[in-house]
């Protein structure tokens, strides 16, 4: 559905951010991309969606194909057209706008009765956010914004989403309810999802494919189930120790030298 | 790279030209005039037709020969009505010799007093700046050379008292006036007439920039309805003022503005000469094109093959401008005279101007008399009226109670 | 200030934290020195001398505002109007108790930054454009105080003469004197400035711009700082202001009204907000640019245009490119003369290796 | 008695259609600010160049609404022009960059727009008549009655535009946040650039309403001024606090000179809107009208 | 473990550092905090964990000061301090930091520490302006002061960096430091990792643990991780809905059925679908 070969990614014409990243995403199907911070998981999805032009950075090589077209170099209003929105991290609503204002902003490529349908759906799988839908939108809970920034994204009527870190600060119940229904959407709404998170444990949990990333490059790729098992992503993203269970923070020995894949 | 290169080269040309500049002043025998303008302030609408009546006049004498023999270079700075500028404008002249400058602008004028005295070189401001700088004695090197707002006021109440039929005893007389120092100038002397004349005066003040003054005229003329109204104001205030006189209907014929609420480009802003019949203006030079020294610089246009430039259109403050250079030229021609055809140094300049008399420029200046006492030259005034679509004098040059004025210089001069 | 070095080491956490902390900075400072003091004064015309003058003084004020706005991100537009605060109380001192600058002067800055704490009140509550707006409303008020109180203003005029300042009967009454007496407010200005960023409350300074909830609750009391910034600020602009009247010799209200306060604000977003050097080459930029310009035009001009439309054209011209130019660096350069200062030096540093 | 409550009456009505005057030309702010932030301090400069591209048409003795259309048409163009060439690189820049860089607009303006459209003041005549409209013991000068109603159509259209309208709730959300609303396939720039339009739109009607009242010249440019505390007091992002504190702002003004004045001997319209804008703000920090930031720790 | 169980004894004996009692706080019509209490002991972990919306941030916030409770008061070590001003706060010792990491952009490691130290030094603005002398003496004892943390968080090489710059695990680190150099006696901490890998989040644990044991800090951590959580605290207070649901040692909290029905949910995150 979406492929991203070998691209690399300038900020400022001089920062080299991605070093050559290449990433399938399947149809019907949730990819993660799993690492630290910094490693440029968010840039890859910003290039992805083309909003990184807003932000001085722009795709200095490589392609990225949503079905059969390219879209690399793309304005993000004209890609969001072709089917492919992003969700940001920190669930990034209008925070001025009315909830279902900002599900007619999200609707915005499409027309009006379309619009009207999309709102239907939206609240279908987030009834909460029927219940608040006059109420301004920054007013809302973490865990309302991040539903209303998912389904402000599926208002475009997508076919690939870009969710990034949905995870983030919120609450572990939440963090259920919300994958949860991210799965649903997969395969109802026949969604692909590229999905960028630090819980790597959820992660790994719902995807189906994973990607792991440092330093702007893809070190360690493959089926979820592969990666779950694998020894490096079990030490230093999920937190086990060898025997498979969890270590103690308490035990962390004085702030070690992390592993490169690489070096 | 480049773009520091650049930046070099721009450098480069700037000295050049700096030091080209330099040079050019010993580049002929000539006598250097500093003028100083707005043309782009909050009085660019003066600015933008005084200077070049005053440019005119200048390049008139040239085209003659100059004055007795000397050319006159004429160094103009626009100042935007800022007073550093001005300041700079000022040691830039001295620096070039000027033997005189025109000023422009009340806290300029403030400014540079000190210096012209320091520096020796007189600066002129008609119809602006203090009122006090009358005083040839204490101020030795301001030159008003027109009627200051004090002769101003007590030539606008003179002028009531005439039209509300020669007595003033119980009749109300509204001022309004620009909140600034200059338009609270003349109210020491209004306020003395008041008493002496016996008439009830009401202020009403108007804030920059005065856009707007709906509520002080309902106030006058709801309120207070006087029989007549002396308005002061600058910029596009009086033009506003005129409109909602009219729009309430208070006849203009009993409205006279002073000397910078009262020209052409203020009544066409108005809404045209229609809307402004009536109104009566107070002008320290003379107004319209009927003067040979008018019809002289437009031949001087036709000579060149040009058309004489609109700004001669706008007469009031065109012909002021002729006015400021004519009077400087005079200056200058007494003081090569008494030199016996030598190149004057300002001082000599200065004495120059303090023996103008009797230069009345086919009616365009008044028949003042500028003395080392007096400054200001008498405080003469004419009053023109508008009157079917143009200007027209309704009363000759005059002075209004000249010993008011007289008494409150003498008051001034013992302060200090 | 001028030099930063790396391959360079110190070896005590003073030398770190020095002002100068090369050698060849050192001597930079010396060199200006000798210019500044020893040969300028004594061989440059008299014009030019004024021109710088007008720079020490609008480089005093300039400092002052880029404390609040570049240091401190507060904004005024209320400038000028602390100016004449500063200036009017000098003249009254100066005129009514006769007393000399050196207690004027002071005194001058004191009243301005407690008229400029008052104004600044509102910046407790609000920030950006309110704040802006209501700086400019202190103005507004302030001019109408000034002229509306006579006991301020002095009378009608609303100007008050004040002598040239002197000192144990010496006069500073020519342009080549005053030259000394700006240049040294003008150094003390600077040198103060430069202490005052790098300390703690300069360091505070810069944390209530950057983040002012954490900085509240790392300890600093932002109201404080807010108006303290304030304070100095105006206290800047006052003396700033009674340099000015012992200039002109003058106090008049309206030498310092909002287009003032514009073209110091011009000043410090040309030169670089936050950065002492920024305030200085703003300062020399703003007050010279119209100069070069008419020079310019007096010369190249008269090729293209009649003498009558030339001097429509040299105003029109002039303030085209000044706001061009402030649009100019707003976009290409936005941290300002400073920066453009630092690239042509560090071409320089690496020449001829450079690329 | 009577002849005081008719006074007070005549200063509230004169107050209030100066102040819809006001309204008139802070709503091109408003529209620019709720779209896209931007702090436009070369208002008045819009409106003069407005008035002075109007007088020129008018000059080549084309029919006024010939003139108005042109007016519009360039001032459309102007607008988009600016936000691509000045606005957009500052994007995301401290507040006092932006309120520079439109002082730079305005200086330019000033200094361009005379010797290139003209330098001497120029009549607008409007079709309207001189003849003042009575309303009981008031009267209303024509231009000013002109200026209230077409201050209000703008208030009704924009209104509806931003609440109702699809593209004006894509414009809020530019507004809210450019880069989450491009990802929701919102041209942003389209958006700003027709923000600016609009503000071109409705400075191209203020400079004809204007610049018929005052007369155009360099001048004109002086009435940006009264932006300020009129969108301060209404809000910045609010379409109707524009209106509600022109009203306040023009109300205000003229009772201060009807009231005041007498007692102070000066002119205290000038700065009373601002005292009671301070007031104001020290209550509402975000204006009447105006949407409290929503700020969290 | 030996450290764990003294501090256990000392909360048992009562001596709390710093006392929350019964605090509310609403905003408009909406009920943020509504009477919680909490006991701090001295030289405590004590962590705060609760949904999304709970309070948590509410609660710290008016422990710094930051918001004025509607009702109840806060206690440090004897003081109210329900009334006082951040900046006062702080100065008694309270030192935080932020979900969203505040630091100084344009201010380079070094003065963000020393901006730390901001209510450890006294020079006015004469001293500063003058400089040479006081001020100077100032700087230079407290520069030390901030080079020991440097030093302690590993932060060498980036003394003379601009904060804007670094990564966001090292900008939460200098966030820490700079919470360390007021000298605090209790530090708030909030979410401190939020957003980390496995590793970034390790080394914040030792941190933790170090500032906690070392230097006998107190602490108070809101964070969502439940691994450190339950590793690390002394105690746990569960916040649901603005109010507090459950408290106790982190075995007793994870067992609590309430807490698992409103915030823990099953304990197997993401294994559905």
């Amino acid at each position: 559905m979406l492929a991203i070969n070998n691209i690399e990614v300038v900020y400022d014409r001089v920062i080299l951010v991605l070093k050559g990243v290449s990433i399938d995403v399947g149809d019907g199907a949730i990819t993660t991309l799993l690492g630290a911070n910094g490693a440029g998981k968010t840039t890859t999805l910003k290039a992805i969606s083309g909003v990184l032009r807003s932000e001085r950075g722009e795709v200095t090589k490589g392609t990225v194909q949503l079905a059969d077209r390219r879209i690399d170099g793309m304005r993000a209003h004209d890609v969001t057209r072709l089917g492919l929105v992003q969700v940001f991290e920190g669930r990034r609503v209008f925070e001025n706008l009315t909830t279902e204002e900002n599900l007619v902003a999200g609707g915005h490529v499409q027309t009006t009765p379309t619009v009207k349908q999309g709102i239907d759906l939206v609240y279908s799988y987030f009834p909460r956010l029927k219940e608040r839908r006059n109420q301004v939108s920054g007013y809302l809970s973490g865990g309302e914004q991040q539903m209303l920034a998912i389904g402000r994204a599926l208002m475009s009527q997508p076919k690939v989403v870009l969710l990034d870190e949905p995870s983030l600060g919120l609450a572990p119940m939440l963090v259920e309810e919300i994958f949860g229904i991210v799965g649903r959407l997969v395969k109802q709404e026949k969604l692909s999802v590229l999905l960028v998170e630090q819980n790597a444990t959820m992660a790994l949990a719902v995807a189906d494919h994973g990607y792991v990333m440092e330093n702007g490059r893809i070190v360690l790729e493959g089926p979820a189930e592969k990666l779950r098992t694998n020894s490096d992503i079990k030490e230093f993203y999920l937190g086990l120790n060898d025997g498979g269970a969890r270590k103690s923070y308490r035990d962390t020995k004085h702030y070690k030298r992390r592993k490169r894949w690489l070096s | 790279m480049t773009r520091f290169v650049r930046s070099w080269l721009g450098v480069a040309a700037t000295t050049a030209t700096l030091a080209l500049g330099a040079g050019q002043a010993f580049a002929q025998k000539e006598v250097v005039f500093g003028l100083q303008c707005d043309r782009t302030g909050p009085t660019a609408n003066v600015g933008t037709v005084l200077c070049p009546g005053y440019q005119d006049y200048i390049a008139l004498v040239n085209s003659k020969g100059g004055v007795e023999g000397h050319k006159i270079k004429v160094l103009e700075i626009d100042h935007e009505y800022k007073v550093p500028p001005a300041i700079e404008a000022h040691e830039r002249f001295k620096k070039e010799g000027a033997v005189l400058e025109g000023v422009y602008g009340t806290p300029q004028m403030a400014a540079l007093n000190k210096k012209l005295e320091e520096d020796k070189i007189l600066g002129t401001s008609p119809g602006f700046g203090t009122a006090a700088a009358a005083d040839g004695k204490r101020y030795p090197y301001a030159f008003p050379i027109a009627a200051s707002y004090w002769s101003q006021g007590g030539a606008a109440v003179a002028f009531a008292k005439e039209r509300l039929g020669g007595n003033l005893k119980g009749k109300k007389i509204a001022y309004i006036f620009y909140d600034n120092p200059a338009g609270k100038e003349p109210l020491a002397i209004l306020e003395d007439l008041a008493k002496s004349e016996g008439f009830e005066m009401r202020t009403f003040a108007v804030p920059a920039p005065g856009l707007e003054m709906g509520a002080q005229i309902l106030d006058i003329t709801g309120r207070f309805k006087p029989d007549f109204i002396i308005s002061h104001l600058f910029g596009r205030s009086p033009s506003v003022s005129i409109k909602e006189l009219k729009g309430k209907g208070f006849p203009l014929s009993k409205v006279v503005g002073l000397v910078w609420a009262s020209a052409e480009s203020d009544i066409i802003a108005a809404g045209g000469w229609g809307v402004a019949e009536g109104y009566n203006t107070i002008q320290f030079a003379g107004v319209g094109k009927d003067f040979q020294v008018i019809k002289d610089i437009e031949a001087m246009y036709k000579a060149q093959g040009k058309n004489p430039p609109k700004e001669m259109d706008s007469t009031v403050y065109y012909n002021r401008g002729v006015f400021i250079a004519a009077l400087h030229v005079e200056a200058l021609r007494n003081a090569i005279k008494a030199k016996g055809g030598g190149t004057p140094n300002s001082e000599e300049v200065k004495r120059g101007m303090e023996s103008i008399k009797g230069f009345t420029l086919g009616g365009l200046v008044p028949p003042m008399e500028i003395t080392p006492a007096d400054h200001e030259g008498g405080g003469w005034v004419q009053i023109w009226t508008v009157q079917g679509g143009k200007l027209v004098k309704v009363k000759d040059w005059f002075q209004g109670y000249r010993d008011v004025i007289q008494k409150h210089l003498a008051a001034e001069a013992s302060k200090s | 200030m001028f030099h930063r070095e790396s391959g360079v080491f110190k070896t005590t956490y003073g030398a770190d934290m020095a002002l100068y902390p090369l050698p060849i900075a050192k001597w930079t400072i010396i060199a200006l020195g000798v210019i500044f003091v020893g040969i300028v004064p004594f061989t440059v015309h008299e014009y030019y001398l004024s021109i710088l003058n007008l720079i020490f003084i609008a480089i005093v004020g300039a400092l002052g505002l880029n404390i609040l706005v570049g240091y401190t991100g507060q904004i005024s537009i209320g400038h000028g109007a602390f100016m004449s605060v500063g200036a009017y109380t000098a003249a009254n001192l100066a005129v009514k108790l006769d007393l000399p600058f050196w207690l004027t002067l002071p005194a001058g800055g004191l009243m301005a930054a407690l008229i400029g704490v008052v104004v600044g009140m509102p910046s407790l509550r609000i920030k950006g454009l309110y704040l802006a707006i209501a700086t400019l409303a202190g103005q507004l008020i302030i001019e109408w105080t000034i002229n509306r109180v006579p006991a301020i203003s002095g009378g009608a005029q609303a100007s008050i003469e004040v002598g040239r300042p002197s000192l144990l009967g010496f006069s500073f009454d020519t342009q080549g004197r005053l030259y000394f007496f700006l240049l040294f407010f003008a150094v003390l200005a600077i040198v103060a400035t430069l202490n005052l960023v790098r300390s703690r409350i300069g360091r505070a300074f810069v944390a209530v711009r950057d983040q002012d909830i954490a900085a509240e609750i790392i300890g600093i009391n932002i109201y404080r700082y807010k108006l303290l910034a304030f304070a100095i600020s105006s206290f800047y602009a006052g003396v700033c202001g009674v340099l000015y009247t012992y200039y002109f010799g003058i106090a008049n209200y309206e030498q310092f009204q909002l287009i003032v306060s514009i073209d110091y604000l011009a000043m410090i977003i040309i030169g670089g907000l936050g950065s002492v050097l920024g305030s200085i080459l703003g300062a020399v930029f703003v007050t010279l640019l119209p100069i070069v310009i008419r020079i310019l035009m007096e010369n190249v001009g008269s090729l293209f245009f009649t003498a009558a439309e030339m001097a429509n054209v040299i105003s029109g011209l002039r303030l085209g490119v000044f706001g061009g130019l402030i649009i100019f660096f707003l976009i290409v350069e936005p941290e300002g003369l400073n920066r453009l200062w630092r690239n042509i030096r560090s071409y320089f540093r690496v020449w001829p290796f450079s690329y | 008695m009577r002849e005081d409550l008719e006074f007070a009456f005549a200063l509230l009505m004169s107050g209030a259609s100066i102040g819809l005057m006001y309204s008139l030309i802070a709503l091109g702010f408003v529209l620019v600010y709720k779209a896209t932030d931007a702090i436009n301090f070369a208002q008045g400069e819009f409106v003069m160049l407005a008035g002075m591209i109007v007088v020129t048409v008018l000059g080549f003795q084309s029919p006024l609404i010939a003139a108005i259309a042109v007016v519009v048409m360039v001032m459309i163009g102007f607008g988009f022009g600016l936000e691509k060439v000045v606005l957009r690189p500052l994007l995301g820049r401290p507040v006092v960059a932006v309120i520079m860089a439109t002082i730079g607009v305005a200086a330019v303006l000033r200094g361009w727009g005379p010797l290139v459209l003209g330098i001497e003041t120029r009549a607008l005549p409007l079709p309207i008549g001189d003849e003042p409209i009575h309303l009981g013991p008031a009267t209303l000068p024509p231009i000013q009655a002109l200026g209230a109603v077409v201050a209000v159509l703008f208030f009704v259209v924009f209104s509806w535009f931003f609440k109702k309208s699809r593209m004006g709730v894509a414009m809020r959300a530019v507004a809210d946040n450019q880069q989450v609303a491009q990802a929701m396939g919102i041209n942003v720039e389209r958006y700003f650039a027709l923000a600016w339009a609009m503000a071109g739109i409705v400075s191209a009607l203020g400079g004809v309403i204007w610049g018929s009242m005052l007369g155009v010249d360099v001048q004109l440019a002086l009435v940006g001024l009264k932006v300020f505390p009129v969108v301060i007091l209404g809000g910045l992002d609010s379409i109707g606090g524009a209106l509600i504190g022109g009203l306040i702002i023009g109300i205000v003004e003229s009772l201060a000179a009807g009231y005041l004045d007498p007692y102070v001997g000066g002119g205290t319209k000038d700065f009373a809107p601002y005292v009671l804008m301070i007031l104001v703000l020290m209550i509402r920090p975000y204006g009447i009208f105006g949407r409290r930031q929503i700020e969290r720790v | 473990m030996a450290a764990t169980s003294a501090r256990r004894i000392a909360a048992q004996q009562g001596d709390s550092q710093l006392v929350v009692e019964g605090v509310s706080k609403r905003f408009g019509g909406v009920v943020a905090v509504q009477d919680v209490s909490l006991e701090v002991p001295r030289g405590a972990i004590v962590s705060i964990i609760g949904p999304n919306g709970a309070g948590k941030t509410s609660l710290l916030n008016m422990i710094s000061g930051f918001y004025k409770p509607d009702n109840g008061r806060v206690v440090l070590e004897g003081t109210d301090i329900t009334q006082k001003k951040p900046s006062d706060i702080a100065a008694l010792g309270i030192a935080r930091t932020f979900q969203n990491i505040a630091l100084f952009s344009g201010l380079t490691v070094l003065d963000n520490l020393m901006l730390g130290r901001h209510v450890r030094m006294k020079s006015g603005v004469i001293g500063s302006v003058i400089y040479w002398g006081m001020a100077q003496k100032e700087d230079i004892a407290h520069r030390e002061a901030c080079e020991e943390i440097i030093e302690f968080l590993k932060l060498q090489d980036l003394r003379k960096q601009p904060t804007a710059a670094l990564a966001y695990g090292l900008r939460k680190r200098v966030e820490l430091g700079r919470a360390l150099a007021l000298e605090p006696r209790v530090l708030l901490l909030d979410e401190p990792m939020g957003g980390m890998n496995q590793d970034e989040k390790e080394d914040m644990a030792r941190y933790i643990l170090d500032v906690n044991q070392e230097r006998g800090v107190t602490v108070v951590l809101i964070e969502h991780d439940m691994g450190v959580v339950m590793d690390i605290s002394d105690r746990v207070v569960v916040l649901d809905r603005g109010r507090r649901i459950s408290a106790g040692t982190p075995d007793e909290v994870q067992r609590d059925p309430v807490v698992i029905q409103a915030y823990l949910g099953t304990g197997k995150g993401g294994e559905r679908t």
